[in-house]
């Protein structure tokens, strides 16, 4: 086990991916010279070659789609957005041709790609270095999406990522990338894409989460607990698609009370369909409506500092009254 | 004085009689399973089919020069022909057209004539115009980066040169000098909107110039001519030299699809006067004029094609539908699958 | 009021639309020489001029970012993609650009741009001619997104959506089209965006629906009231952002039981955000737990008919089976 | 004999010395600004700014051909020369990189440098690179629609070329002849990406070929030239001749943006063989050579400038920071809000 921060977790299991498999390539916007705008692959275009650590042009479709070529011909392509707010672009290449190529040929061919992105706010980011993209991809069948927030799972998400002969969407949470640190195995650990994990057990009530959300749930239900002895679970969604429903139902089951916290806008977010399977499965074990939490539906973030704090960090106490509520209902 | 005999234009090229016989039949088949799809779909059997008449000499000449089994090819809707070209038979042309459970470029799932074909190199596509043409980029690129010998080729439509996908995926491929060739089967529509409506010049092979690699303009309805120009791109892209972009000029002499009525947007003396160049004919006038093949051989071969295509329909008619709970299959791939398959 | 079906109530709205205000142009792919391929527009570009129906070169992203131009120049564009599935690369000029326009710059300038297009399935479309879009754009704050499923609301809300001083993604089921007919008001009514409208009464249970769906739901009720007697209220959506839960909630109140159904693919579907909706406000109010509806997590749809009809068809039965077992839950 | 006085280059061009004395102040100011605002990010004042270093003549040359309150600008963010020139002033700058509430590009919401001013015809700015190419050809449609005498100037450097929206927005002005002028500010990186990796070609202005209009290459570091290709550009577009494609080579001295360190991606002797054509100095001898200015003036003229800068900046610095609440507003419109405003 070794303590390292989020993106340091990424940048280490990538590098080892690499290092082991020459059918790994990466490319994007920056990823050579620079070695990514977070500094994941510094060094690595001399190390590993010009022709696997690519600098693309700036135009995102093509970079997709060119990576999307490449899978289909034997390279594993790890494409990085260089911000999830510039993938926009490649909506197309990751809807109608990486996620349905399997489908379209009866499985005839397939498409073994990693979309790698940093995003979410709370770092000064403004509308167009803070967006959450999540909802967007995980309603495409056909595409996996997973959105680590511990050192730990970000490497063992990233491998299972590279693993899979399907695309997969890799979201890191900016704001997770140097602010979170933690214990990561040495070995070259995976962690299931599909699966959700209980990051602290409790039992009055479910708080399910994900990306910086999470910690800030985490904070919330430790505070809790020392202040008022309240025993909150919190789920770690991990993998948006596909969604691991046993263990969030589970978890509801037994604690009775259900409350979902997102970062991005709240309306038609992902913790909608959360809360919608829970409803539909769980209703009658529940003793209190559900609580959901999403961001305000204003686009991504004000830079202005005091917009900013309006969108995220009323989020801590919010959370934390939010739970309390909900403990005593 | 020793007596030498004029070569043939196309013994010029390196072709042989048998290889001009066989390019004829390729153009005549792509021809007449064309005009038999059409009455499948005016009798209610086929939902939807996509006709190449017109287009037969640049996707059978251009196909040529690719090898069969080593190349890479990622059509589009419309190259019909091409796809005999690349060896798909008409038996499979047909599974797609019928949507049937063996159809082997997507088991019914998609429309016809969005091909795929593992086993001959055919890559599979989808309706969304120019999204082929980044993924071109991306398999040269791997070609390169594997050092295989391998060439791509990517077609697609004057229509399809407007996209943002387009530009990209060039602009790649000439930064890398890739072995990729780009065929643009320019018929001058993109449905009903003209060439004047999609670009302000005479020429989509002019924009080459922009992405570092040339440009050639050719006559479409002429099957040597594409030849030649995509044995020399394809020389080209195996000596490392870089993609190739070529311009066949060409017409498409009904409907956009068998959904489209033409009559709207195209004057009729339009498309009568083009099909005085019909590739067919002029590839037929060419074999007769080298003897390649007379009268009678035309005729023959005409009912040896028809019945090959009336047998293929046949057979592709009585073939099993898709089992519908099979609907569900292959959003992943499945426990058996590996990674890169 | 005239009888009219679906597509011919769109054209003659569009038609009288810009019969009154030549700021109004219409721009895509085929609308001028060929009047549209649904055939929307035939004449026009005779009758307005080709620079008010403008046949553009074959670029979604383009046509969208031209239109924006127009809009904030003084122009009431109305655009038009083809097939929804081919809106996907006009999504960074619709999300980021048309749908921030007026955020970003505090107001200073709007973006009064219409995006019609005809989405859905059930018409032999296969995967890229029958997908349903309305999840991708619902989530956008600054976007309108809107969906009619009778004559008069198609005419009636594109009329609001023109005088909408922003962005509206009008969406038109296509096997509405000429399905559906009914009686439209001669008069230039409008429907206002954000309301949803109750198309059938009842009182044991209410079913929350919208576009084709909203046919398959009505009928249902209607078979179920004839041979059970049961009696099912049918609220149709029509405006997907903003989203009328008021009425929604006020409903399911009243019958105690809810149901929601729609075409797209299930998971993270527009429909999870509407349980999730009635999971939060109104849930105790409930006797059954909530039952959803939606499409196989496939990619729109298979081509051919015994895979189409999996995805389409099962819905009348499944519906109307469901509405009965949550009658008597 | 008369004798004649040869005219000066600027003169020759049809502008006054006046009108250089004003560019030159221009150039300055956007210069002096750069570096109060750097120090402002040092001093951890400012989160992010956006320097414009080694681009000012090409923005002002391309600016001044442009007429205030008739024309529409489209900047990108790397423009702080080229909003002065299109008459924001140092206060409203400052206002944005302090993220004030009365900042007229974004009220606070925006990263600095993400321009608009409604009433200068400053069209609001994003951070996604090229999508403002299709809105500068739409205003220019609406434009020639509505028969206005305006032209729309459009702004980007090499890196947004490579996009698809560039692409489809410089075709489509093609297409319709729009009175448009897209402006590449060419300093030859995107970010660290060099040239070499994002075209196959040494001119952007050779693309525009592909569009059916003129492109010209001008040494970006010579307002003069960079004015006088704008100025035909703009007498074109007015004469309904159509779009025209400006090349400007110069090149960034600083990093990308304050978040930005180049040593890692740009050879030192790179930046200082450009630092030899520095646009503020090449300017500052031609106004000496041509005696528009002497020591005294250049001096007290520098003062100058730094004096109003350090006020724009206090005065900013003071001015209110936007209310939390309004950052609920203006997702729509409001209630008094009208259509197409
Ligand atoms: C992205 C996208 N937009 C629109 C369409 C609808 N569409 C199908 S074919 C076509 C015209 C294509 O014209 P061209 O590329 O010239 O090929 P041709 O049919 O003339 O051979 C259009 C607009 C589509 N399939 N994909
Ligand atoms: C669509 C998109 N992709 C990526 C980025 C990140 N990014 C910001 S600026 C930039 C480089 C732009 O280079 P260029 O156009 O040459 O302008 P310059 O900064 O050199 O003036 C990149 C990649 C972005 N803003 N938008
Ligand atoms: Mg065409
Ligand atoms: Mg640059």
């Amino acid at each position: 086990m070794t303590e390292k921060n989020v993106v340091t977790a990424i940048r280490d299991a990538l590098h080892d991916e690499m290092a082991e498999d020459d059918r790994i390539v990466l490319l994007g916007e920056d990823v050579g010279n620079r070695g990514g705008v977070f500094r994941v692959s510094v060094g690595w275009m001399e190390e590993f070659g010009e022709q696997r650590v690519i600098d693309t042009p700036l135009a995102e479709s093509g970079l997709v789609g060119v990576a999307i070529g490449m899978a289909m011909h034997g390279l594993l392509p790890v494409a990085e957005i260089q911000f999830a707010d510039f993938i926009h672009p490649a909506f197309d290449q990751i809807v109608s041709e990486a996620a349905r190529i399997r489908y379209r040929s009866n499985g005839a061919f397939g498409c073994p790609l990693v979309i790698r992105t940093p995003c979410g706010g709370g770092i000064h980011g403004a509308l167009y270095h803070s967006q959450s993209i999540e909802a967007f991809y995980a309603h495409v069948p056909g595409l996996k999406v997973v959105m680590p927030s511990t050192p730990a799972d970000a490497a063992g998400l990233l491998r299972s990522a590279i693993a899979d002969p399907d695309p997969v969407l890799f979201l890191e949470h900016k704001k997770t990338y140097r602010a979170i640190t933690g214990e990561v195995p040495d070995d070259r650990h995976l962690v299931p894409i599909g699966s959700a994990d209980i990051k602290r057990q409790g039992s009055d009530l479910t708080c399910v989460s994900y990306g910086y959300s999470l910690h800030t749930c985490l904070d919330a239900a430790s505070r809790l607990h020392d202040d008022e002895g309240i025993s909150v679970e919190v789920v770690d969604v991990r993998s948006l698609a596909p969604l691991d429903t046993a263990t969030i139902l589970d978890s509801v089951r037994r604690t009775s009370k259900a409350m979902v916290v997102y970062e991005d806008n709240r309306t038609y977010g992902a913790g909608a369909e959360i809360v919608a399977t829970i409803a539909e499965e769980a209703m009658f074990d529940l003793d209190a409506p559900i609580v959901r939490i999403g961001g305000p539906d204003i686009p991504a973030m004000p830079f202005a500092t005091p917009l900013e704090h309006l969108y995220m960090e009323p989020e801590p106490d919010q959370v934390y009254q939010r739970m309390l509520e909900l403990a005593h209902a | 004085m020793s007596t030498r005999v004029a070569p043939t234009p196309h013994g010029a090229l390196g072709l042989s009689d048998d290889d001009l016989r066989a390019m004829y039949r390729l153009v005549l088949t792509a021809r007449l399973l064309d005009e038999a799809a059409l009455r499948q779909n005016r009798m209610g059997r086929a939902a939807f089919v996509v006709p190449a008449e017109g287009h037969e000499a640049c996707q059978v000449g251009t196909g040529w020069a690719m090898r069969k089994g080593v190349d890479i090819w990622l059509p589009y809707y419309r190259d019909g022909a091409l796809v005999l070209a690349a060896g798909m038979t008409p038996y499979e042309v047909f599974l797609g057209i019928f949507a049937k459970a063996d159809d082997p470029s997507s088991g019914g799932r998609q429309m016809p004539s969005h091909w795929g074909h593992k086993k001959l190199g055919i890559i599979t596509g989808s309706s969304p115009i120019a999204t082929q043409v980044p993924h071109a980029a991306g398999i040269a690129y791997a070609i390169k980066y594997r050092n295989e010998d391998a060439v791509v080729g990517c077609w697609f439509g004057d229509g399809a040169t407007s996209e943002g996908d387009w530009h990209e995926g060039l602009n790649f491929a000439g930064i890398h000098k890739l072995p990729v060739i780009f065929v643009c089967e320019n018929n001058h529509y993109a449905i009903s909107v003209p060439q004047s409506k999609q670009m302000a010049v005479e020429h989509v092979a002019d924009r080459a110039a922009g992405y570092g690699f040339p440009g050639v303009v050719v006559d479409g309805n002429d099957v040597l001519a594409c030849y030649e120009a995509m044995k020399h791109a394809h020389d080209r892209a195996r000596a490392g030299e870089g993609p190739t972009l070529i311009e066949c000029k060409t017409y498409r002499f009904l409907g956009h699809t068998s959904d489209d009525d033409d009559k709207t947007y195209r004057p009729r003396d339009e498309v009568e006067l083009a099909r005085q160049h019909d590739p067919v004919h002029v590839l037929g006038t060419y074999m007769r004029e080298h003897r390649l093949i007379d009268d009678g051989g035309a005729e023959e071969l005409r009912a040896s094609v028809k019945g090959e295509i009336e047998e293929a329909l046949a057979a592709a008619w009585d073939a099993p539908d898709p089992d519908p709970s099979s609907a569900m299959r292959h959003v992943f791939a499945e426990p058996a699958g590996g990674v890169g398959q």
